[in-house]
């Protein structure tokens, strides 16, 4: 029988997600799969495609369109023995089960000094750029990394999805995942997938291009927004390293660091809104740790402190952009 | 309907009718506009499929075909002061509100074909300046709830509007349209508490179209009748046949009665289905989830048709101007312009032409109205 | 209970009852075993009180005086494998799951008195090891659902909990307890409709003291009987005398006894009154918006008083017993250890005592359990 | 008839915000207050105390337990030219009523390109220290300082509190106001207030104690425990800046600038968790904007990310304390 990685099939993001998924509910029998139209329709974008085929309703449960039960059921289920994971129909809807997350599930193994975990997995698409407007567009990451108990990821490659995927779904702590929508079918982004089983673990740092010139630190789709502006810039000379964090909580701030002690420069690029953002977090963090590295002002660029609006020139305006990355970096250089 | 609450006759209403119905009222004239407002629904809804299907617009429509006898026959029952708050599967709502009072009246207290063409093409002349998207549109002005996506979070909103109206010495009510899947919100629950509480003049009507999207309706709730939920709450809970514009409007005009009257809210459930998938991205998908069978059936009972069988009995309509514009039973791809009468297309173009040579935003205002106070 | 949940007469319960009742088959030691467990439930509260005013006790106290017949007599129709999932007024729960096991049962399915009165007084013993407060502890093992103070948020969980017994074969219920107040949450009816969907095993306790904090019921919902909300969710809606132990432990053995049968969740409304204010902070400003006249007349039913009344009637307690351990109708301050039973007052003894040699725990706990896996 | 400022009768913060409130009704006959338990027993500490005596369920509502809609039901009468003071019985619920805040309310805005405003306060005692735990402790203001189009503030004197609650009652825009419930009674907080009506206008900040060696920024009951660290470093002959935000949405950037050029050194102090907290934020913002001044890395002191602890100890070990600001600021001056 041909593997894929002898055919060398190349697989697109939303496929690692899918395979991980299914990979898992195989050989995890304790693991369920809740969410709205996860059934017969396989979710709005096919991430659980054919799973209720093969495992029926008892472990592919189509919930009625109530956020809040929805994680809340999943936390009796993990306090009873089981392993949840929860879709999203978009990541935007997670306000309207924020309570569940945030006070239920998030603080249970703290609360009970230990005696419960919650190995759910909360998932679903997320991000800009798509024209998907204020309510089908967010990255509300920072909410739950101000909330104790979450860990959070956003993976950028099928061969992270897959990996954190499953790496999450075996994490006995809930772990949110922000699948970028605009990713999940992009061409330019298939790569062959191992055949064998594996894992991504969470919490570690990808470098996805090195340099010395500057440390870019972004996550999801902006890491192609940035690895385009280095290509600019390394026509003009200029080596930018940049790093795709991929896990949010914990955070790999040795990687980070590293880069500073070598380009002593920082842009730190995601498409939240600034204030109290992921971004200003990572900005933070090495200023207060590696601030004898740095040679010039640390920056970000960030979504604007506003909603994501609708038509396309509004939502690239509020948006970064590699023009804007490429500006920033080259004066951060110059600095 | 009872102004107690509790007479269980009055709650379980199905079969029963009041001894006077609202549409007794009505005018031939009134059945002629109700009619060519069912068609201005309904083509409303293929031409944008149309327009979408030759690249001219971004976005998902969520169609509203073979659901216009619950938007038609709901506004038909409302005064211009009146509140609504329509979502995403409401989008012709917007600009049919008080529709009764002329399609051109400038008095009128609904939004302008213009605006909401001017929503779908994202351009500067929708009412929220393309700012949101779909059906997320309103105005303080014309008594519209802006949505945002969140199922049934209009509702408390609604409820809000109200009590200021109240306050203000008014006797406006605010008609809600939810899709049933969005009645498991648990917004949907307080927001509707409340109002029973207050006895405040908010009618839910329940587009229970059979599926919320991949869903069918008995994994989102376990009753026969949705409007059962009425009962948990000390309301009353109608019924209405979706299908049949004269019914949704003696329906709603009795639980607007109701209202009016300071007795409080109410629910009114008006059966209907979807005859596309979820939304444009969803036809081919639909079939994944939705028998044939199960669309065939439900397509078979199409608002126009009804209504048109129904004017030919009363004498209002001859069977040969019955046959005249044939859009029921018709698909988007299936019907042309000749389908409808032509003022109905003339409104429609108007519309379009506005939108299509309107600008679109320029970017800077994405960083515009945060705050009001900007300091 | 009916088989079906749209039979209206079933779901009206009130003023029928069924052929046979549980209690039916209780023996004279079982209610003895009741009465005794009223005096534990009593003591456990009027004990914590005074132990607050001699200053040895940090945090609030959420009184359950007056209400110890629906705890007592919800849990007495239980199986040691079945969830509880009890609040803020609901403390003595935690310790007397599964008294019917016998109190000091080491194969008993509850939490031992020592554990809670080690949470009380912030020990180490705590099973949560005091890291959160008041009623806000729990065990997997013991089959206890650790609530957040967001009011219905264990709703779910307990939900949850059965979902995963079902898939396991296990035929358990779960029990929530909640106040009429925390009814207006939008995931009490989130989770209540779906458990309807699913048909899982949850009995929703309402523990209808008329008060939710300051605010009386009228202004919370807007039905006579709170119990008809179950009707809006298509499940039995079940009414008991929240003063008598014995037609709370009927009704709940009903609704269990139906939930098992696989018919899925219901509703049962216990008629109470809240003897004190909200919290122990509360009671001398709980006149400001509740009449003295009203105290009166709701403190009037004791259930201690109630049962005894029973007893004698049955012959299983003579008048000169019954006048024996007179707490019954006696606040905090009016009563004494002589007042109750001595096993209770030594029972108890052995947890506060327990509690006040345990160690509080130590700084740095304050920074562990954040997650299970350090990385 | 003598008044408070001729007497010079001593008031503590919680009559600020209840006279606030009051006055405000008193001329603003559009103003509706709604939450829990608000009218007879006058809120859980008494901030509504006498409104319903003096307005009537018609303008002062209890509500049922349901912060949604709450909020939801405060949008609509906003939406139809009422103003809402909405009481939080305490700040953590919010998370009850978290969609209708950020996606509903704070985008209305926004969305309908300035047709409509919000002028809601949502407000609530907020805070640790005082043995609240999980659920009756929490400061979240990051939530909602990442959620664009809300306002936020957090007084800290009598003065402040009702000088900044008539701004925010007269505010067309939302905005959440933390109210320090360790601070409500505190008797060595008391202070005359005018007679006369006054405003304490939002996004500015307040230096509380001038010195030169270092900048802390603080805000809420955290302003007393660097003020108390400041007094110690007095005695060892170092001169620190305290500056209270007061104003976190929006943030006054020139007060803390112009401290910084004068002290070249700066400690962030607040009681949220860390990871994208607002304390990480004026981090951020100081090291993008003021990177030239800074003559040592800047540093914050926050909760740990941890929920906060019941029992003295553990509440203590998690949260900011006098020593822990002190012997950081030391550093900080020494480096
Ligand atoms: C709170 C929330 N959760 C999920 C969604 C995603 N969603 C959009 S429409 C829809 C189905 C709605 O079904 P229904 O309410 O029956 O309306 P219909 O589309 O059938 O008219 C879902 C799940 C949403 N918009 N809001
Ligand atoms: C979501 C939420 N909102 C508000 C509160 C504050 N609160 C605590 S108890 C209470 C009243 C509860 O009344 P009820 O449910 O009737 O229970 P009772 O105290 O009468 O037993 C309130 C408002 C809370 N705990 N949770
Ligand atoms: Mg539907
Ligand atoms: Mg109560």
């Amino acid at each position: 029988m041909a593997t894929a990685t002898e055919t060398g099939v190349k697989k697109n993001f939303l496929t690692g997600l899918k395979e991980a998924i299914a990979e898992e509910m195989e050989s995890n029998p304790n693991l369920i799969c809740m969410g709205e139209d996860i059934g017969a329709l396989g979710g709005a974008f096919g991430v659980t495609d054919g799973l209720i085929a093969r495992w029926g309703r008892e472990r592919v449960i189509d919930m009625p369109i109530s956020e809040a039960a929805i994680v809340g059921v999943a936390a009796g289920l993990c306090l009873n023995g089981k392993s949840v994971m929860v879709e999203m129909q978009f990541i935007d809807f997670i306000s309207c089960g924020f309570d569940q997350i945030v006070n239920m599930t998030a603080t249970y193994h703290y609360r009970t000094a230990g005696e419960v975990n919650m190995p759910m997995v909360i998932r679903g698409p997320a991000g800009a750029y798509g024209g998907g407007a204020l309510y089908h567009s967010q990255m509300n990451e920072a909410w739950f990394a101000n909330s104790p108990g979450i860990k959070i990821i956003v993976p950028s490659t099928p061969y992270d999805a897959k990996g954190m995927m499953k790496a999450a779904l075996r994490n006995p702590d809930p772990v949110l995942v922000y699948e970028i929508k605009d990713l999940y079918r992009r061409r330019d982004l298939e790569e062959v997938l191992p055949e064998e089983d594996y894992i991504v673990p969470l919490g570690k740092a990808s470098v996805r291009r090195e340099g010395d010139d500057l440390t870019i630190v972004t996550y999801g789709q902006n890491v192609y927004h940035c690895l385009e502006a280095a290509k600019n810039l390394e026509k003009e000379g200029y080596h930018v390293e940049v790093i795709d964090l991929r896990s949010l909580v914990p955070l790999d701030e040795a990687t980070i660091i590293e880069s500073l002690k070598k380009t002593n420069r920082l842009l730190v690029v995601n498409e939240a809104p600034m204030t109290c953002g992921f971004a200003g977090e990572v900005l933070s963090r090495m200023s207060e740790k590696a601030f004898e590295y740095l040679d010039a002002p640390p920056a970000r660029i960030t979504r604007l402190d506003t909603p994501v609006p609708w038509v396309k020139p509004l939502e690239l305006f509020v948006l970064p952009s590699v023009e804007q990355i490429t500006e920033k970096a080259l004066k951060l250089i110059k600095y | 309907m009872a102004t107690t609450k509790t007479d269980p006759d009055q709650r379980h209403n199905e079969g029963r009718e009041p001894a006077k119905l609202a549409s007794d009222l009505l005018t031939a004239d009134d059945y002629h506009e109700l009619l060519k407002q069912l068609y201005m629904a309904r083509y409303f809804d293929v031409r944008l499929i149309k327009e979408k299907k030759r690249g001219r617009l971004r976005g998902t429509l969520y169609s509203s075909h073979n659901q216009e006898g619950i938007i038609v026959g709901a506004l038909y029952g409302l005064r211009p002061t009146d509140w609504i708050s329509p979502i995403h599967r409401d989008m012709p709502a917007f600009f049919m509100k008080d529709f009764r009072s002329g399609w051109d009246n400038p008095e009128r207290v609904g939004m302008t074909i213009e605006e909401v063409c001017g929503q779908v093409w994202g351009k500067v002349t929708s009412p929220g300046r393309a700012r949101d998207n779909w059906s997320h549109i309103g105005s303080r002005a014309k008594k519209i709830i802006h949505s945002t996506s969140m199922l049934a979070g209009t509702i408390p909103a609604a409820v809000g509007v109200t009590l200021a109206d109240r306050l203000n010495g008014l006797d406006s009510v605010a008609v809600t349209f939810n899709g049933e899947g969005s009645t498991a919100q648990g917004v949907f629950h307080e927001a509707i508490n409340f109002a029973a509480v207050e006895k405040l003049p908010v009618i839910t009507i329940i587009e229970n179209n059979q599926w919320a999207y991949g869903t069918p309706t008995h994994y989102e709730y376990s009753l026969e009748d949705f409007a059962r939920r009425a009962d948990g709450f000390g309301i009353p809970g109608l019924v209405a046949d979706g299908q049949d514009v004269l019914d949704v409007y003696n329906k709603v005009c009795q639980a607007v009665e109701f209202s009016r009257a300071g007795n409080g809210p109410s629910i009114v459930e008006c059966k209907t289905f979807r005859s596309y998938g979820h939304g444009d991205h969803d036809d081919d998908r639909a079939e994944k989830y939705r028998p044939e069978e199960e669309v065939e059936e439900g397509r078979k009972r199409d608002p126009i048709a009804i209504m048109k069988k129904i004017m030919v009995e009363k004498g209002f309509l001859s069977p040969a101007e019955a046959a005249k514009f044939p859009a029921e039973g018709k698909g988007a791809s299936e019907v042309t312009d000749e389908d409808f009468p032509p003022e109905v297309v003339a409104y429609l173009n108007r519309g379009v032409e506005s939108a299509v040579n309107a600008p679109v935003p320029e970017a800077h205002e994405g960083g515009m109205w945060v705050f009001r106070e900007e300091n």
